[in-house]
């Protein structure tokens, strides 16, 4: 018998899911005992463990990482290179892990872990506010100007009632929504030079500067942006799909809550970063990187996703479990606020991460000039390129 | 109309009765000496006519005027702690000093900082400052004025409480034993002072102690209170003399009065062998106590000059010797006070005689109150001897 | 000055205490009505206190099931007991050391608490952690309660109570026969309780709440305190489960007012030492 | 150690009996020594060497960089505003919480009814959960549904984005720094008033001390002192040693608006990893303290009175 | 061999000398009382003498001896503190049996709970129990035994450290000022207690007192100390009447012995027209002081008859009468004692004539010492009046 010890972040979103999964893991592999080490607030407190840890004896068997610090495992060598697991199992995309998946979850070329659960930014809208403010909510603006427009009009109604709440702190994820919408880019090919300053940035940061100006955006914090819009106090709330099932629960009937795609400034090439961990092999004992590796399958796979997709607002990440009817196919006919996720699915490239040892301080660079623009002590362009200029500063110099 | 006046005060404390209806007059410029046994409420009442503490009843009048509504503050009394109370972090002459502060400068120009602002204070400043060096001189701790009370021996707080109080023209002054920790010489000239000060002043005093020479030699009147009630106020003299309650004459008076039990019946008191007639003596066959302070009795080598005795212990204090002597017939201890020179020669164990003054012997009844007064010796001479 | 009737001042002094409390008491008003809300019912633009549907069963049973609380609340025990045993242990044979006896390294020591007094644990965190994997502590009692067993604080504390000890009661203790060991034992200790209790709600508090070292060195299940255990109910994005969090916080925050409350009156009462004269 | 014991016996009676005392003093306080040593001291130490590498985790070598790391602490934005966002976060909340915590004690310590009441009610704060009660401090200052703006909208007063705004986010926190700490210090202070001789203040009465404002400068004030210097201190170094509200409200933001120091240290040294340069910050930040507590002591020791 | 002996001990608290060498020998079973001024450094000799502080030098021996190296709980030393210094968690009874437990249980046996467990220690115990309620009864606190010393009376808690210090068999007894704080008859009683206590035990005893009448009652050679100093150390006879020292002669006697600056020449002193004559004296003309004891001047209520003087204060106290007179020649104050039955009609400001004894007379150097003593009056009348 093999134990696994397994750790994952946000308990909040992910602690039923993870019950649930390793149950029936366990009933379906009786070798293998999964047992949990305590769980981490954050994906970033959860990587600071995985990194105090390496090495020692209490560095957990699996743990899922947040997408874009895959990267900084990988330059810190902790971790399994899954890539010659896969090439072993060979048939991969019949267990409906598509390339496009596993690419989610690769640095350089290497199988760093297995997309868990992956999410994209969506629009979720309070659609009593929309139809006060004129609006027609079952047909739900398509574009920023539109988005920004409605905004205006529903902060206008008064009553402490607000436009808008994009989530643009925490870290640099609702940025890149805005960026890659514009069809932009955050470093250039060879990653040598900075590149979300160039026209498409500038746009960026000008949508951002218009919510406030002219489509009613406070100055929110993460948690009272949620909170007023839980409460009907906000129009729309852009964030991501993984919430989706925590904002159900905290609006319950207060308003009709509804969701929608999210507009992308450029509707063609416009692309939407993915958010969401990936499951990550760390024990170097054989026997148990098998044992790992299964259960990564499995926590990975159409049975995980079956769990994870309506336990939180994921979108699936396993083919197989979006298309059987085994699986996911009836949820979404029943559950259409579950939707919006599913359909920018085509349009998701991986969550940039950042090169070097200053990937964490970049995204933080990034927000700090983001709230200069928010709360108006700084002009968009100049916002953009000072941040452009700190990053630049803290690239790998080679 | 008296200065100070006490009426029927209680207190008691968790059940405890501890004043029992206390009343007490004193006129202006009257000194009342306050003595008792240790517990019997002398710090209690002395608080109760501070304001620091309320009685349950009774009344208290300051020159006439009812106290019960006026806060401590206000009343303008000035008190010496038994335990001192210094502030100890003030030096000597800053704690004198605080009750002329108090005042003398307003309420704006004693705050610290701001005060020192005001215009004025540094003239009053000074004076208090003079004051307060004038009475600390006059108690001889003028070179101590710098220190603060945990740099003084106990001796010398109690000085600077004293000249705490006594820098002020209060309307009534209270003491509660403020020379207990003074030697005996500091101690006479504290005195002193103190009487010094109460005939300036004119004000009221009660001053409580537990020296009796204290208390004898600078009161106008001594109060004695014990177990809660005032049993005798008077004069030192009648108090000595003449003590209305056997505790009064068993309180007062160093050595210790004799107490011997007696029966008394038709006017005549008989004990060991002595008779004593009293007058005004009516009541029927009963137990009493004669009491004969220890300088009222005589002594003689021969044992057969007085009552048969045997010397127990001698105790030399310098200008006297004390002589403890059990009566051979009835097994008391009978207190002989003598001077050196009448005491040479007398060794432990020797017999000798004793002579009992009838005219100084005192007769109480068994609970208590004086019985009349001797008259004469019905028949001083023993009547039986035990082997 | 025990006047029991109502006088002005004593009226201005009651609204300003009542006032006060109701400013200090606030967060949990909050708190209290929280627990028993539904979590649809949480934020809502209108301001009631009183939950609309009593949720408060639901919220206290998820609290209860969601996560082991009675191995939490064990742990908290044990942890907050052997680190408040330790402390004081250590503490006040050195404290008394230092306040009455004679030692030339007394003004090193001070020099040395005050340092310790400085340093918070976040600093000094990584060394730490290093070492105890090294000596393979981790995930353990002892992971969690050894480096508090020193308290610069409780020394801090207790020299201030110690200094103002009369010697002679230490002088009488030596002429009775004890060891110096025996006077902290017999003398000081039983005299300190003062002392100690106010230590004692500082201590416990402090390591019953405390989060950030448990999560630096426990990483199972079978030791997480308290507050490691609330994390369950607590994510960085979205929607927590609010009414839960806040039952578990009522759940885990009981025990601490119940022995303050058990404590407050014995320290309160006051430091005299009555066997002593003036 | 064991040095001083090994000092042959002297001739000296007085020298004799102050070594066999001293002997019994170290062993007494030996094992604090050890634990400080072993706590305190040597990881100290060990982040004064972590200063001077470039040391992060999850490498397994680091090079020693000299002052490199303090060279770049001196032209660090963010260490600059942390430093300063903590000065003025100990300037409103050690005074104002010592202030309060008096006050509280003494109004607690003249009234007779609902004492333990009271005494609770203040010091529930000081035993909170703070990772709990972030979230109901993120309620009560939120903008729009925030009872406290709603309080302030219906005295037409424009509620401030308490939290959200930089302008106004530092001065919250404090509100929440004092909310914790004025409990911590009533309970200081309520001992240090019961220790107070009651016949102090008789003989201020007698003294003609009439109002309250006079019996507290003449016995009050002064018989805390030693009381006080302990508050201040524990005060201060609490003040300057904020982190939790800050990590679970704001994050130091917006835009560094709340950063301070030990947070910034924790950022530096477990989010971006890189602990060299978080060992610099916290030697400076350790130095600070140093210095701030020597200063204090100077100032303020000499006028205590101690019974 | 003496029992305890001191020799040259010096000790200064932080450049003050306090003790400048003091010697002292005690024999077996003898009691030294030790008398001087507040603050002299008798609390600070005890203490070295306990082992609770050291001195800078000389040595201490106990029994013979040497004692440096002695820690204070292997000194066998029993001590009454100034200061009580009662366990205030424990008892009246339990305060009183810790000396006992200390030394009659075994270590392990003293511990709590396992203690208990050891067999034996009941026994013990019980027999611990009982000697201290023994030792209570005869210091009449036995019905306090179970309150604590916050629950007592200042003399309360006196008379229990005292009974803590009495119920061990020690090898040595300190008491400083024990009885201090009891009121008058509690402190004859407790006197005699002591006095008795020491009998039996038969150990060297040194008793620190500022009450004349128990140094001079209880001890078998009294020690006083002044200015850190040794000054005389005698039988309580000699102090008194043979002072080696106008410091030990100004400092024993109650009411204080009367001084009065004088010239001495070729043998004759003269002040205030008196002329006496000394033996032993040799010196060349120098000021000295004449001292005589209250006691021995007497008084005349004509003024011729003596020095002439004016009454200024009379002092009642109760048994005796102190009169302050002032001498009109000089202007010095002179005390006279007299009985009250003496005293009869004597009125303050009244005219008397004062004798003074001269044989009693003492005669003292200027710097302090005793010079001879007075063989006659060389001429007791006066040679010329003033106004
Ligand atoms: N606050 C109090 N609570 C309970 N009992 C008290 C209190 N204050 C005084 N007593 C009791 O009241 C009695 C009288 O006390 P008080 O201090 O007046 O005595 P005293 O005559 O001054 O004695 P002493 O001569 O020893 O100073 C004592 O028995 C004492 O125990
Ligand atoms: N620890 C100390 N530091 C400095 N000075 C001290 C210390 N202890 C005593 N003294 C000083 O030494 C002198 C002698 O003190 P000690 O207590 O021996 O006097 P004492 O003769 O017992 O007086 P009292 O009769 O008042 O008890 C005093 O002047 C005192 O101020
Ligand atoms: O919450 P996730 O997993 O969807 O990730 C999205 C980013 O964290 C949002 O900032
Ligand atoms: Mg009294
Ligand atoms: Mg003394």
């Amino acid at each position: 018998e093999t134990t696994l010890t397994v750790h994952y972040p946000m308990p909040g979103f992910f602690k039923d899911v993870m019950d649930t999964i390793s149950k029936k893991f366990m009933e379906e592999n009786p070798d293998i005992k999964i047992q949990f080490a305590s769980p981490s607030a954050t994906y970033e407190e959860g990587i600071q463990t995985i990194l105090r840890q390496a090495g020692t004896s209490e560095m957990p068997d699996v743990t899922f990482v947040g997408l874009n610090r895959l990267r900084m495992l990988n330059e810190r060598k902790v971790g399994v290179d899954l890539s010659q697991l896969v090439q072993k199992d060979g048939n991969m995309t019949e267990q409906g892990f598509s390339d496009t998946i596993l690419k989610l979850a690769q640095v350089n070329g290497k199988q760093v872990g297995l997309a868990f659960a992956t999410s994209n930014p969506i629009m979720y809208y309070n659609a009593d506010l929309v139809k006060a403010a004129g609006g027609d909510p079952d047909n739900p603006p398509k574009t920023w100007d539109e988005v920004i427009a409605l905004g205006g009009k529903i902060k206008a109604l008064g009553n402490g009632v607000d436009g808008i709440d994009f989530r643009w702190q925490g870290d640099d994820w609702m940025f890149s929504a805005l960026l890659f919408g514009a069809g932009g880019k955050m470093l250039n090919e060879d990653e040598s030079k900075v590149a979300f300053n160039g026209p498409e940035g500038q746009r960026a940061v000008e949508t951002l500067h218009r919510m406030v100006t002219e489509g009613g955006m406070p100055v929110f914090t993460k948690a009272a942006g949620e909170q007023a819009f839980a409460a009907g106090k906000v129009g729309f709330e852009f964030q991501t799909t993984g919430a989706l099932r925590n904002t159900i629960k905290n609006v319950g009937s207060k308003f009709d809550l509804r969701t929608a795609k999210i507009p992308l400034i450029d509707p063609v090439n416009g692309r939407l970063p993915t958010g969401g961990n990936a499951v990550v092999i760390l024990t170097q004992d054989e026997a148990k990187q098998d044992a790992a590796w299964t259960f990564a399958k499995f926590a990975a796979g159409p049975y995980g996703a079956s769990v994870v997709v309506p336990g939180t607002g994921y979108v699936p990440n396993n083919e197989l479990a979006a298309k059987s009817a085994e699986y996911l196919g009836d949820f979404y006919k029943q559950n259409p606020l579950f939707r919006a996720g599913l359909s920018q699915m085509p349009v998701m490239v991986p969550w940039y991460a950042f090169p070097g040892t200053n990937g964490v301080k970049v995204t933080q660079t990034i927000v700090d000039n983001l709230s200069r623009i928010v709360d108006g002590s700084a002009e968009p362009k100049d916002a953009l390129d000072d941040a452009a200029d700190e990053v630049q500063g803290m690239l790998p110099r080679s | 109309m008296s200065a100070l006046s006490l009426r029927g005060i209680t207190k008691s404390f968790g059940g405890n009765l501890i004043l029992k209806g206390v009343s007490l007059d004193a006129g202006p410029g009257e000194f009342i000496a306050l003595v008792g046994p240790s517990g019997c409420g002398k710090s209690t009442l002395l608080r109760i006519l501070a304001g620091l503490d309320y009685a349950d009843q009774g009344e208290i009048l300051i020159g006439g005027r009812e106290m019960s509504a006026v806060a401590a503050a206000n009343r303008n009394i000035a008190m010496v702690f038994q335990s001192y109370a210094l502030y100890p972090h003030l030096t000597a002459s800053e704690n004198i000093a605080v009750p002329l502060a108090m005042r003398r400068l307003s309420r704006v120009q004693r705050l610290p900082f701001v005060g020192s602002l005001i215009p004025g204070q540094r003239a009053i400043r000074a004076g208090i400052a003079h004051d307060a060096k004038e009475m600390a001189k006059s108690l001889k701790i003028d070179h101590l004025l710098d220190r603060k009370p945990g740099q003084m021996s106990g001796g010398q707080r109690q000085r600077v409480a004293l000249a705490r109080a006594m820098v002020r023209h209060p309307s009534v002054f209270l003491m509660d034993e403020p020379l207990s920790n003074l030697d005996a010489n500091l101690r006479v000239h504290a005195r002193g002072e103190i009487v010094e000060l109460h005939r300036r002043a004119g004000v009221p005093t009660v001053y409580v102690t537990h020296d009796q020479a204290e208390a004898l030699s600078m009161a106008d009147r001594v109060a004695v209170m014990i177990g809660g009630n005032l049993l005798q106020l008077a004069s030192p003299q009648a108090i000595y003399d003449d003590p209305a309650h056997i505790e009064v004459a068993r309180f007062v008076g160093q050595p210790r009065i004799n107490l011997l039990p007696a029966i008394a019946e038709a006017g005549i008191v008989t004990f060991g062998g002595i008779r004593l007639t009293l007058k005004n003596m009516t009541q029927p066959k009963a137990r009493v106590t004669v009491a004969i302070r220890p300088e009222f009795v005589h002594i003689s080598k021969s044992r057969h000059d007085g009552l048969p005795a045997h010397i127990e212990r001698i105790e030399f204090l310098g200008s006297e010797v004390i002589l403890h002597c059990r009566l051979d017939a009835i097994g008391e201890t009978v207190i002989v006070k003598l001077s050196p020179a009448e005491a040479a020669g007398l060794a432990t164990g020797a017999p000798v005689g004793l002579q009992l003054l009838p005219e100084r012997a005192m007769v109480f009844a068994e609970d208590g109150p004086r019985l009349g007064s001797v008259v004469a010796a019905a028949d001083a001479k023993r009547e039986k001897t035990h082997g | 000055m025990t006047t029991s009737a109502l006088s002005l001042g004593r009226i201005i002094r009651l609204t300003l205490l009542s006032l006060g409390a109701i400013v200090f008491l606030a967060p949990y008003l909050f708190m209290i009505s929280t627990a028993g809300k539904a979590q649809s019912d949480i934020f809502t633009s209108s301001l009631s206190l009183i939950p609309e549907h009593f949720n408060y069963v639901q919220n206290f049973t998820k609290a209860l099931s969601r996560v082991p609380m009675g191995m939490l609340l064990w742990n908290g025990v044990v942890v907050c007991g052997l680190i408040f045993f330790f402390q004081v242990l250590v503490a006040i044979p050195c404290a008394y050391a230092m306040a009455k006896l004679r030692f030339r390294a007394a003004r090193m020591m001070m020099v040395l608490v005050m340092l310790g007094l400085l340093v918070p644990i976040h600093a000094t965190a990584l060394p730490i952690y290093v070492a105890f994997d090294r000596v393979s502590l981790l995930n353990s009692y002892a992971a969690l309660v050894a480096p508090f067993t020193i308290s610069v604080f409780a020394i801090f504390m207790f020299l201030q109570f110690f200094r103002a000890m009369p010697d002679d009661l230490i002088h009488a203790a030596r002429l009775d026969g004890m060891s110096e060991v025996g006077i902290v034992a017999r003398v000081i200790v039983p005299n300190a309780w003062p002392a100690v209790t106010a230590f004692a709600i500082f201590s416990v508090v402090a390591h019953w709440n405390d989060l950030f070292w448990p999560l630096v060195v426990i990483s199972k299940q079978d030791y997480a305190t308290p507050p490691l255990g609330l994390m369950y109910f607590r994510a960085a994005e979205a929607g927590d489960d609010y009414g839960a969090l806040m039952a578990a916080t009522l759940t885990i925050t009981l025990p601490l007012v119940a022995v303050f409350l058990l404590a407050q009156k014995r320290f309160v009462e006051g430091i005299t030492m009555t066997g002593l004269k003036g | 150690m064991a040095s001083v014991a090994s000092i042959a016996m002297p001739r000296d009676p007085a020298v004799a009996h102050r070594c066999s005392e001293a002997r019994i003093a170290w062993m007494l306080a030996l094992p604090a020594i050890m634990l400080l040593f072993f706590f305190v001291l040597l990881p100290v130490v060990a982040v004064i060497i972590l200063g001077f590498t470039d040391f992060e985790l999850g490498y397994g070598q680091f090079r020693f960089v000299g002052f490199e790391n303090y060279a770049h602490l001196i032209t660090d934005r963010t260490f600059r505003k942390s430093l300063w966002n903590t000065s003025i976060y100990a300037a409103i909340v050690a005074p104002v919480s010592i202030f309060l915590g008096l006050a509280i004690a003494m109004l607690i310590e003249s009234e007779t009814t609902a004492r333990s009441f009271f005494r609770t009610a203040y010091f529930l704060p000081v035993a909170s959960l703070i990772v709990a009660m972030a979230t109901v401090w993120q309620y009560m200052f939120h903008p729009t549904i925030g009872p406290l703006n709603a309080l302030l909208s219906l005295a037409g007063l424009p509620g401030p984005n308490w939290l959200g705004s930089s302008g106004t986010v530092l001065y919250s926190l404090s509100i929440i720094g004092v909310w914790q700490s004025a409990g911590f210090n009533m309970v200081l202070f309520l001992a240090g008033l019961t220790a107070i001789p009651r016949e102090l203040y008789a003989a201020a009465e007698v003294d003609g001390a009439r109002s309250a404002v006079d019996r507290f400068f003449l016995v009050t004030w002064p018989m805390l002192g030693p009381t006080t210097l302990f508050v201040v201190t524990i005060s201060i170094t609490n003040a300057v040693k904020v982190f939790e509200t800050v990590k679970t409200l704001t994050e130091g933001g917006p835009n560094k608006a709340s950063e301070v120091l030990l947070f910034t240290i924790y950022q530096e040294g477990f989010v971006y990893l890189r602990v060299g340069y978080a060992s610099a910050m916290t030697v400076v930040f350790l130095l600070i303290l140093v210095v701030l507590m020597f200063l204090q002591y100077r100032l303020l020791d000499r006028r205590v009175h101690y019974t």
